[in-house]
């Protein structure tokens, strides 16, 4: 898909519209809006990261990664179990704070970051959680809500009695692109597995974000669900211009979805290549190993 | 704060034999007010301590007390005198259980005694001033403790403890509530001095004379209201004394030197 | 991914790493316990025997005396009030203590050791003191029960509900964290919900410890049903002082049932 | 999986579903708290204004009496081995209680009802008549303090507990249910690992509370540094007051940080 | 695989043979023991079942499914989110209280049996769930070991301290066998999505099941794990004769591993068949619904 870069679509305002209301209805296809002046080619660097959980003496997790994704780009992150996938993605809005190396986002050093420079910057970054890690004890409707923390402030996005009503159909309309209006007002420990991995989604799109780091977004869906996740994005790449990371164990998906795909080994960048001419066979290799732990 | 005008505020603190007061004081209050002419608030305090520095931050206009209380009162604030209340049967005493091993006070010597409860004229000063003006030094001569009076009955009838200190009036009840066992009293002290009115520096002369005469007139109508219960009849032949002198109150101060607390007696020679 | 065999693939070690200063505080408490079981000379001998005299004091307290149900109600409703208001006060205080003072949630390790301080301050300063301060500020009556009342309220529950904050899944959290929620939106939206039933059954336990243990009423002048509960054992009315209890005892089950239900509609 | 549009998709309600009779309740219970602030009477007007008063309360206790600070330290410890005995006797009968009184463990509803009850009845009895009970079983001194102090524990802790076990994390415990585990093996390996966090916090405030309220070992003839702090301020020794508050703060402090220590390894 | 009924092979003793020392090394292969006599040839019978979440007036979740589930047969329970899979799953050890119709399992009806008989009755099943449900708090080690709670007694089984030796090793070799023997000693939630989900399927081998149910047990695995546990549970069922009833969103797993194909379509079996000729398209229509939810 890094050939498609001609055809991606940039909102006419730094904002993205309105999710709500008919705009919301997107019609595929190539759209004739620019990319912003201010957005920069490079929206992810990340330099020599090194990250341990505990202090010096624990062994690293990720031994010095570097990576760097353009613009409106969709990396697919591969890599054996524990090879470090989760790991990398969370250090990149900072949810773990790394040992060593850089990392800059949307133009911006996330290392030098202060708070209120860096809860602007995630609110801009939609992340699916592999463990979804939703607000069990809400509604289904108030976690989607929680996606506009970021913008709408505390107290009008922590639950959907108090959200204002803007706020409540946009998140209905989130819900609607992953098909669960229906348990709007579900508590969220009553769903499926399926099920809370689609309201996490919502929840990230809620943020409208510019980038989206999805940590196995489809695992536990079906596969028609899984696909039409996978074209969600790929419709919000086209229309928004969306950069889009991904780490799955579904090659199939990696390939088609992914302009890119990155391999981790226990750690390390392995492998970083398009996925233009790449097969699934081309990858088997990754996952080939006895240290996998 | 100037109290105001219409309002008078009254405490009671640990007046011995008043418990009933505490938990009924309705009648009194409405008493009190018709008498004076005064709205009254009133305010049972279970702690001398709370009644001291309510008294001498000007939250509270009157405190009607015991005597060892009044001497707090007196050495730590310049709390003026209204009336005295005298009842009968207002002294201490020792008792043991009558099968027991004690028979005189010598043979107390060396070992536990109890007293109701910390500082209070009739079951912790009065006791212990009985057991010094026979000879026995306090903490010495036998081990003091402090232990309430539920508790050190049950204990004096286990063995635990050889003697509990306390006033008349609480014998009678611990004989009533104990059938079974007999009690008798190795030691009396002598009547204890007056329980006492007292008001606040800042009440004003006008007041001040009211409620004095008002307790001196009608004294006996507002005793009658504290002991509408049939069970408190007992308390009943009590007097409001007009002349009470800070002297008499010395013989206080000497039972809290005997039980090792002289910072009170600073006042005994003004 | 084939089965390797026998016993020796490293079975971990059954206790874990132990540091030697932790082995000697573990093997200094144990020994302290064991020194202090000693000491106090506890024996199950002492304990059975005491029959006889305690059917005595049971009969003493059998039957209630109902004689005097009306104003100990009475007393007992305003203790509750009482009750009610301050650990209404309370809780409202200790909910951003609590925060102040969780290891998570605090903006700052050191603002969370002086909150922890700060709450333990309160707790540690005994109700007689705390009474003598409110006595001097508002006067003798309810108002100063009820604020003693409150202090007791944020010394318990701020340090309780801190704890449960800091107990709380991270999950949720760190969710809220990616999406730039700030520290009051990761609040309400992913630690208050979880803790939720944790507060009721704080909350409400420091109602009903508010009224049963109303004394501290008593001493600033309050009234309150612990005076009335003193005076019945000064004058050994066993069964009077009985009668209290139940009634106390009932109100502390109403409590109880009031925060179950409460609980299971959101647990 | 295509996006319906417009605000008409059935928006959940604001306030999901209330019964007239939940509703009634929280009417009432809403009424009644402000007709109990009402009745209680506090005004800002009030509180503000004792500052003088305050400040001579404050200087009275300041500087702290140091004169007496051996006999207060001894006392102090032999207060805190009493509660520690009394603690660990109290934790030891709420872990098994607290099982029959939590609402997923009991093995009956009923079983369940008894035994909150008894808990409850634990706490509302008071300390002065424990301390009766435990004086005519075992006599005065440090045996029927621990005694009375272990009540105490049980009332509190078992209650505590037993809610932290109801508001374990399902999925652990159906796992070992479905593995066949019995009602202790899922206690033991689903719910004490997720709980024990709160059971060290509620079992060293439990500690802590036993030294801090240390005046029931006085009512039992067992001293402690309840009754020094009593004496002092019922003689108006603030100084000395003051210097024994300091003392157990200190301990409490130190307390709070085991508590927060062991926590800290298991959280 | 109901072809290859022929060459399932069955532990000599009604026990299953100690999984530690050099016996659990199983070579593949057909092995000559016999089924034990006292074995049902029908493992699971699931008749009219329905299940509510809350009282009457609730909407049903599984609306009447029925099922028959043949000795050592490997069962697919296919459906999109939502459908019921794991609801099912999780009636049959009784997990979850059908509200009407009847289960069977191991020829013993689960409806009636009482306390003890459940227990007995359960520790023959391992479970995999689909949210792994490990005790976090504890270590990898005595999460396995937990699976010997049916036959070891709650406190020799609870922890991996208190664990006899034999169970500690009978452990590690299930660890072994999802090649996560060097994490034994880790807390259970320091690990990444595949991993906690192999600690729970160690946890269920430990249990030396005759059913393994298993939901969605290779969701988080990457490709080659993935397939070396579903060879796992296939071996099991040569090599011990279990019997496999999983559920999965891989087609190609369902028809590679699976006997039997079962589709559930909002609580309703609406597929029941065997796999043999089957192909991936023949099962799309399962997962075409406007009413997944
Ligand atoms: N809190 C932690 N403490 C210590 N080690 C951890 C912690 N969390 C994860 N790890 C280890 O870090 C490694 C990488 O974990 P990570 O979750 O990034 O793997 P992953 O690539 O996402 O794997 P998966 O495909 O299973 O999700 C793993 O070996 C894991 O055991
Ligand atoms: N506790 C609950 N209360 C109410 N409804 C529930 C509860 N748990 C699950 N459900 C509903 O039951 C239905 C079936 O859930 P189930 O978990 O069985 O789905 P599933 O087939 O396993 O889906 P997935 O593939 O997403 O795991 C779902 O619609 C879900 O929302
Ligand atoms: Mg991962
Ligand atoms: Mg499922």
């Amino acid at each position: 898909m890094s050939e498609s870069t001609a055809t991606r679509s940039r909102p006419v305002e730094p904002g993205i519209p309105e999710a709500s209301g008919v705009e919301c209805n997107f019609i595929p296809g190539p759209v004739v809006t620019e990319v912003p002046a201010d957005r920069p080619a490079t929206v992810c660097a990340v330099d020599r990261l090194v990250l341990r959980f505990g202090g010096r003496g624990s062994p690293a997790i990720l031994k010095g990664v570097s990576l760097v994704i353009a613009d409106g780009e969709a990396v697919a992150v591969l890599g054996s179990n524990g090879a470090g996938k989760s790991t990398l993605l969370r250090c990149l809005p900072r949810l773990l704070e790394p040992s060593e190396g850089s990392v800059s986002l949307l133009g911006e050093d996330v290392m030098s970051l202060r708070r209120a420079g860096l809860r602007r910057l995630r609110s801009r970054i939609g992340f699916v959680f592999q463990r979804h890690n939703l607000s069990t004890r809400l509604s289904v409707l108030s976690n989607v809500i929680h996606g506009a923390h970021g913008r709408a402030g505390a107290l009008r996005a922590c639950h959907q009695a108090l959200a204002p009503q803007e706020l409540r159909e946009e998140a209905m309309d989130c819900l609607a692109q992953v098909s669960l209006t229906d348990l709007a007002g579900r508590r969220a420990d009553q769903l499926s597995g399926g099920q809370s991995q689609r309201v996490a989604i919502a929840r990230a799109l809620m943020q409208r974000p510019e980038i989206m780091i999805a940590d196995e977004p489809v695992a536990s869906l079906d596969p028609s669900s899984a696909e039409e996740v996978m074209d969600l994005f790929a419709r919000l790449m086209r229309e928004r211009g969306i950069t889009l990371i991904f780490t799955s164990h579904h090659l199939k998906h990696a390939l088609a979805y992914g302009d890119r795909v990155v391999a981790l080994k226990a750690g390390l960048v392995v492998e970083d290549k398009p996925t233009a001419r790449l097969r699934e066979q081309d990858l088997d290799w990754i996952y080939d190993s006895n240290d996998r732990t | 704060a100037a109290s105001a005008a219409e309002t008078i505020r009254f405490a009671v603190t640990d007046v011995e034999g008043l418990e009933a007061l505490q938990t009924e004081f309705g009648p009194f209050r409405d008493k009190l007010s018709a008498l004076t002419g005064y709205d009254v608030e009133f305010f049972p305090v279970n702690s001398r301590t709370a009644a001291v520095e309510a008294l001498s931050s000007e939250h509270i206009d009157f405190v009607l007390t015991g005597p060892a209380e009044y001497v707090v009162f007196k050495s730590r604030t310049d709390a003026k005198v209204v009336v005295g209340w005298q009842r009968p049967d207002y002294f201490a005493q020792i008792v043991v259980m009558a099968d027991g091993p004690i028979k005189t006070v010598e043979d107390l010597r060396g070992k536990k005694v109890s007293f109701g409860s910390v500082g209070s004229t009739s079951q912790h000063l009065g006791p212990a001033q009985a057991l010094a003006d026979m000879g026995l030094v306090y903490n010495k001569d036998y081990a003091p403790q402090i232990i309430s009076r539920n508790v050190a009955v049950e204990a004096m009838i286990r063995g635990d403890l050889q003697a509990v200190g306390m006033n008349f009036g609480h014998l009678n009840i611990i004989r009533k509530a104990f059938p079974d066992h007999a009690f008798t009293v190795v030691a009396r002290g002598r009547d204890l001095p007056n329980d006492i009115l007292i008001a606040g520096k800042h009440v004003s002369a006008e007041m001040f004379d009211k409620i004095r005469t008002t307790f001196i007139e009608h004294g006996k109508d507002l005793m009658a209201q504290v002991v509408k219960g049939d069970d408190n009849k007992k308390y009943l032949g009590g007097h409001f004394l007009a002349t009470i002198e800070d002297k008499d109150y010395n013989y206080v101060r000497s039972m809290y030197s005997t039980i090792g607390v002289d910072k009170f007696n600073s006042f005994v020679g003004n | 991914m084939t089965a390797t065999t026998g016993p020796d693939h490293g079975v971990p070690h059954r206790m874990g790493k132990i540091t030697p200063l932790a082995f000697a505080l573990t093997v200094g408490a144990a020994a302290f316990v064991l020194v202090s079981f000693n000491h106090v000379g506890l024996s199950w001998e002492k304990i059975l025997g005491g029959g006889p005299g305690l059917a005595r004091l049971v009969s003493q307290m059998f039957p209630p005396d109902l004689s005097r149900l009306t104003p100990v109600l009475v007393s007992l409703l305003e203790t509750f009030q009482m009750a009610v208001v301050g650990t209404v006060l309370g809780i409202a205080f200790s909910l951003p203590l609590a925060v102040m003072a969780s290891a998570k949630h605090a903006p700052h390790p050191l603002l969370r050791i002086g909150f922890r301080g700060l709450i333990a301050f309160f707790r540690t300063v005994p109700d007689l003191i705390w009474a003598l301060v409110f006595v001097i500020a508002v006067g003798l009556g309810p108002a100063a029960g009820t604020l003693a009342i409150m202090i007791d309220t944020i010394g318990f529950c701020a340090r309780f509900f801190a704890e449960a904050m800091e107990e709380a899944d991270d999950g949720p959290q760190e969710a809220l964290t990616a999406m730039g929620a700030g520290r009051t939106g990761i609040l309400f939206s992913a630690v208050y919900p979880q803790v939720i039933p944790s507060f009721i059954a704080t909350g409400l336990f420091a109602l009903e410890k508010a009224t049963r243990s109303s004394v501290v009423l008593g001493l600033v002048g309050a009234g309150g049903i612990g005076i009335e509960l003193k005076v019945a054992m000064d004058f050994f009315s066993y069964d009077l002082a009985c009668m209290i209890i139940i009634s106390i005892f009932i109100l502390v089950l109403m409590v109880e049932q009031a925060s179950g239900w409460l609980r299971a509609r959101v647990l």
